[in-house]
C-alpha cells in the first residue's frame, strides 16, 4: 500500500501574496463562532445541570427497586434468590421471612443491595418470575460514606407500581397487561377444575 | 535636587572602579571577569554623567560620550561572552590559570 | 462634556485643594503623586481580576459555551473567588530552589509591570507622570520583566521551568527588536518620545490623524501588535508556559499567591501593551464625542478583545518558526517600514502615498519570498518494499 | 543627602556582590543591581534619557547575555562554582587599595568650580548632537557594533563541517 508524505516545495507566487489570508479566515470563524453564540438561538447547547435537566432516555437503567403493588409490606418479591443467584457481582442478600413456627413466607424478611458493587447490568430484572425487581432511574446517589449508606435495605428500595408506569411508561404498561392475564388465566383455570 | 557636590559622585566612581577592578583581579571564572570589566565602563560612565551635570562645557559631550560608552561597553561584553563560549567549547573550562595555551 | 472628560483631573485638584488646608505646603507634591499612585495601584489589579474574567468569557462564547456563571450574575466574582482560592493555596517552594531567588522571581515580574502604567495617557492630562522619554521608559521597563521570568525559571530547579525560562529569555529578546523598531516611525513622525505629545500629535479632523490611516502607520500597527502578543507570551506565541509540552513552564513550581503574581504580570502586560498600542497607533485618547478616558478605555478594550480572539483561533508556534517569524520576516519588514514612513515624510501627498505603499509591497513580497515552504502531499516511492 | 547615600551604598552592595559571590547565578543577579542603581544616579543626575537607555541596553541585554553564557559554560552542573579567590588575593587587595588612594587624592585636591548646570538636558538635544556634531563617530560606533555582533556570531557558532 503506499503513503502519503508531505513534500516542501517552495511558494507560488499567488501563494506568497496570500501569506496573511489564511490568518485572517481562521479568525473570521472564531468571530462569527462568537457573534452567533450572542445571535443564534441553538448555538450554544450547554445544559445549566442543576437548573435546566435533559430529559431521561425511556430505556436508561441504573440501580434495581422493589415494586410492590398495594403495600409497601407485601412486595411482589416472593424471595425466591433467583436474581441473588444470577447477579454477576453477587451484590444481592435475601432472607426469607418465617412465621411464628418457623415455616418460610412468600416474604423477604430482610433484602439488600449493594449499590456500589452493582453494575446495574439488568439480569435480576429479566431473571425475575415475579416481576418484582426492575432497574431504576435514579442516578444522584451520593452518601456521605462508602461501607454502610450505599447499602441499600428493602425499605430504601421498595417503590410503588405507580412509580415504576412514570419512569417506564411502556414496560410497566406491558407488565400490568401480562400480570391481569395471567391473573385471570389463574382466576378461571382453578375455577373450572373446581 | 539639593546640591549634591561633585567629588560626592568621582569619589563613588573610584570605589565602583576600584571593586570592578578588585574583582578582574582576583576570581578565577572568566564570566566574572567579564563581570568586573563591565562595572568598571560603568562607572568611568558615571563619571562623564557627573561632569555633565556640574560643567556647562560639557553638558552635551558627557552624555554623548557616556551613549558611546555604553554601546562599546555592549560590543565589548558580546565578542568576549563569544569567545569565553569557544574556549569553552575547545577547553572544556573557564578558569582563567587553565587557558594559558599560547604560554611557551 | 468638558467637566466629564477633565472628570478625574478635577477630581484630583480637588482632593490637593481640600488637603491644602490641614497639610503642610511641603508635603502637597508628595500627595498629587501619590494620589496618581493609588488610583494605578487600584486600577491595575482590578482591571487584572476583570482581564482574567473576560478572557474566560470570550472564549467560551467562541467554543459554543457560556463560560464562568455561576459566582455572581454573569460570573462577575469569579475573579474574586479565584484571587481568594491564590491566598489559600499553600505555597510550596521546591527543596532544592535558592529560596532568594525563587521569593524574589515574582516581585521581579510584577514590579515592571505595575511601572508599565506610569507612563501610559490615560487621558487628556491624565498621565501619571508626563515623563518626555516616555516611550523609551516602557521599553526599558519592560525588558526587566524578560529577567525577570529568567529568574523565575532558573530558581525552580527542575528541568521544565528551565526550558521554559530559557525559551521565554530567547522569544522576549528576539521580539523585542522588532517591536523597537516598530515604533521608530511613531517617534520620527511625532519628534518626541513623550507619550503625551505622541497622542496629541494624532489629534484632530475626526480622528483621521491617527497614525494607523497612514501606509506604513497600518504595518507598524501589525508589526507592533505581533511583538506585544509574543512579549506578553500570548497565545500563538505562548511557547514558555506551553501547556502541552512543558509543563507550564517557568512557572511551574509556583503555586498560591506567587503563581497569582506571574499571572497577573501576564495580564497587567497584556493590558499595558495594548494601551501602548493603542495610543502610539490608534490615537490614544482623541476621538470625536465621547470623553477622553472612555475613548482610550474603549480602543483598549478592542485590542485586548483581539488579543484574547487570537487565543481563541490559533494553535501554538513551534520555537523554531517561532525565532525565524521574528528575525526573517518581522525584522526586516520593521526596517522597510521605516524606510516607508522616511518616504512618507518627505514627498507631497498622493506621491508620497503612492510609492510609499509600493515599498512596503515590495518588501512584502520579497520577504515572502523567503517564507517557509508550502507542503503538498505525494505518493511515497518505495526502492525496496514493493 | 541621605537619598545619595541611601543609593551609593545599594550600588556598591550590587558592584561588591557581583564580584564576591560564590554562586554564579547570585552574581548576576547582583550585576543587574548594581545596573539599576546606576541608572538610579543618572536620572539623580538629570540624564533620564542615559538612564533608560542604560536600563534597556545593560539590564535588558547584557545582564542577559551575562546569564546565557554562565548557562552554558556551567560544566560543573552544581551553581556552587569553584573557589574564587585565588592565592593572589593580598597583593590584588593591596592595589585596588592604592587605586582608590591615588583616585581620591586627586579628586581631593583638585578644586572643582561647583558651578552646577541645572537645567535638564533634553533628549532633543541629545539627538541633535549626536547626529551633526558626533555624526562621524556615531558612523564609527554603528559600525563597530555590526563588526562585534557578526565577529561574535562567527566565533560561537558551531562550525558545521567539524562535525560531519
Amino acid at each position: 500500500m503506499s503513503f502519503l508524505y508531505a513534500k516542501r516545495y517552495p511558494l507560488y507566487a499567488k501563494e506568497q501574496l496570500m501569506l496573511g489570508l489564511g490568518i485572517a479566515k481562521g479568525m473570521i470563524v472564531t468571530l462569527k463562532q462568537f457573534i452567533e453564540s450572542y445571535t443564534k438561538k441553538g448555538s450554544i447547547f450547554t445544559v445549566q445541570y442543576p437548573e435546566e435537566r435533559k430529559p431521561i432516555a425511556e430505556a436508561f437503567r441504573n440501580f434495581p427497586i422493589l415494586v410492590y403493588d398495594e403495600t409497601p409490606e407485601d412486595p411482589r418479591c416472593v424471595a425466591c434468590d433467583i436474581c441473588a443467584k444470577e447477579c454477576p457481582p453477587k451484590c444481592i442478600t435475601i432472607v426469607r421471612d418465617r412465621d411464628e413456627q418457623g415455616r418460610g413466607l412468600q416474604k423477604p424478611k430482610l433484602f439488600d443491595i449493594d449499590v456500589s458493587v452493582c453494575m446495574s447490568c439488568g439480569i435480576c430484572e429479566e431473571v425475575c418470575p415475579f416481576d418484582a425487581i426492575y432497574m431504576d432511574k435514579e442516578f444522584e446517589l451520593s452518601a456521605y460514606n462508602r461501607m454502610h449508606s450505599l447499602n441499600f435495605h428493602q425499605e430504601q428500595l421498595l417503590r410503588p407500581n405507580s412509580y415504576f408506569h412514570k419512569i417506564r411508561p411502556t414496560d410497566a404498561a406491558q407488565i400490568d397487561a401480562k400480570r391481569k392475564e395471567k391473573e385471570k388465566a389463574k382466576n378461571t383455570q382453578p375455577g373450572t377444575t373446581a | 535636587m539639593n546640591t549634591i557636590p561633585l567629588t560626592h559622585f568621582l569619589m563613588l566612581a573610584a570605589v565602583l572602579f576600584a571593586i570592578g577592578l578588585y574583582g578582574v583581579l582576583v576570581r578565577k571564572n572568566v564570566v566574572i571577569v567579564l563581570m568586573g570589566i563591565e562595572i568598571m565602563m560603568n562607572s568611568a560612565n558615571l563619571n562623564f554623567i557627573a561632569f555633565s551635570k556640574f560643567y556647562s562645557a560639557s553638558r552635551v559631550t558627557g552624555q554623548i560620550f557616556t551613549l558611546f560608552g555604553i554601546t562599546i561597553a555592549a560590543a565589548e561584553v558580546a565578542v568576549g561572552l563569544a569567545l569565553v563560549i569557544a574556549i569553552f567549547r575547545q577547553a572544556k573550562t573557564v578558569e582563567v590559570q587553565e587557558i594559558d595555551t599560547l604560554k611557551g | 462634556m468638558e467637566l466629564i472628560d477633565q472628570l478625574f483631573v478635577l477630581l484630583k485638584q480637588a482632593i490637593l485643594k481640600t488637603s491644602e488646608s490641614f497639610l503642610p505646603p511641603v508635603f502637597l507634591p508628595f500627595l498629587s503623586i501619590l494620589i496618581s499612585i493609588t488610583a494605578i495601584a487600584l486600577f491595575a489589579p482590578l482591571t487584572m481580576m476583570y482581564l482574567t474574567w473576560l478572557e474566560r468569557k470570550v472564549i467560551a462564547r467562541m467554543q459554543n459555551r457560556f463560560g464562568p456563571n455561576r459566582v455572581g450574575i454573569y460570573g462577575l466574582l469569579q475573579p474574586i473567588a479565584d484571587g481568594i482560592k491564590m491566598l489559600t493555596k499553600e505555597d510550596v517552594v521546591p527543596l532544592g530552589a535558592d529560596r532568594v531567588v525563587h521569593f524574589l522571581a515574582p516581585v521581579a515580574v510584577v514590579v515592571p509591570s505595575l511601572l508599565l502604567f506610569s507612563v501610559l495617557p490615560f487621558g487628556r492630562g491624565m498621565t501619571a507622570v508626563n515623563l518626555d522619554i516616555g516611550l523609551l521608559f516602557f521599553i526599558a521597563v519592560s525588558s526587566i520583566g524578560t529577567l525577570a521570568i529568567f529568574m523565575g525559571g532558573w530558581a525552580s530547579r527542575n528541568k521544565f521551568s528551565l526550558l521554559g525560562a530559557m525559551r521565554a529569555l530567547a522569544q522576549m529578546i528576539s521580539y523585542e527588536v522588532p517591536l523597537v523598531l516598530s515604533v521608530v516611525p511613531v517617534v520620527m513622525m511625532t519628534g518626541t518620545l513623550s507619550t503625551q505629545k505622541i497622542v496629541e500629535a494624532q489629534a484632530g479632523w475626526r480622528g483621521f490623524h491617527w497614525y494607523l490611516f497612514t501606509p506604513w502607520g497600518v504595518v507598524g500597527f501589525l508589526i507592533f501588535f505581533i511583538c506585544s502578543v509574543s512579549e506578553v507570551n500570548r497565545t500563538p506565541f505562548d511557547i514558555p508556559e506551553g501547556e502541552s509540552e512543558i509543563v507550564a513552564g517557568f512557572h511551574t513550581e509556583y503555586s498560591g499567591m506567587k503563581f497569582a503574581l506571574f499571572y497577573m504580570a501576564e495580564f497587567l502586560g497584556a493590558f499595558a501593551y495594548s494601551a501602548l498600542g493603542a495610543t502610539l497607533f490608534l490615537g490614544g485618547w482623541q476621538g470625536p464625542l465621547l470623553p477622553s478616558w472612555l475613548w482610550f478605555g474603549l480602543k483598549t478594550f478592542f485590542l485586548v478583545f483581539v488579543m484574547i480572539w487570537l487565543r481563541g483561533t490559533f494553535p501554538r508556534l513551534r520555537v523554531d518558526q517561532l525565532m525565524s517569524y521574528a528575525w526573517k520576516f518581522l525584522l526586516p519588514m520593521a526596517l522597510v517600514n521605516i524606510l516607508a514612513a522616511g518616504i512618507w515624510h518627505y514627498l507631497s501627498f498622493p506621491l508620497s502615498l503612492i510609492v510609499s505603499a509600493s515599498v512596503l509591497l515590495i518588501g512584502f513580497i520579497a520577504l515572502s519570498r523567503l517564507a517557509p515552504t508550502g507542503t503538498r502531499l505525494e505518493k511515497r516511492v518505495y526502492r525496496y518494499a514493493e | 543627602m541621605l537619598f545619595f547615600y541611601l543609593l551609593a551604598t545599594l550600588t556598591v552592595l550590587g558592584a561588591l556582590g557581583a564580584t564576591l559571590m560564590k554562586n554564579l547565578i547570585h552574581c548576576a543577579l547582583c550585576l543587574i543591581l548594581f545596573f539599576l542603581g546606576i541608572a538610579t544616579f543618572y536620572i539623580l543626575l538629570g540624564a533620564e534619557f542615559i538612564a533608560a537607555v542604560q536600563i534597556l541596553i545593560y539590564v535588558g541585554a547584557v545582564a542577559t547575555l551575562v546569564l546565557f553564557a554562565i548557562m552554558l559554560t556551567q560544566n560543573v552542573v552544581g551553581e556552587t562554582t569553584l573557589k574564587g579567590l585565588g592565592q593572589n588575593r593580598w597583593w590584588a587587595l593591596g592595589l585596588t587599595a592604592a587605586v582608590i588612594g591615588i583616585l581620591g587624592s586627586a579628586i581631593h585636591h583638585q578644586r572643582f568650580s561647583a558651578a552646577s548646570y541645572a537645567g535638564r538636558l533634553t533628549t532633543q538635544e541629545i539627538g541633535q548632537a549626536l547626529v551633526v556634531v558626533y555624526a562621524l563617530p556615531f558612523e564609527v560606533v554603528s559600525l563597530l557594533l555590526t563588526g562585534a555582533m557578526i565577529g561574535a556570531i562567527v566565533i560561537a557558532m558551531e562550525d558545521r563541517k567539524k562535525k560531519q
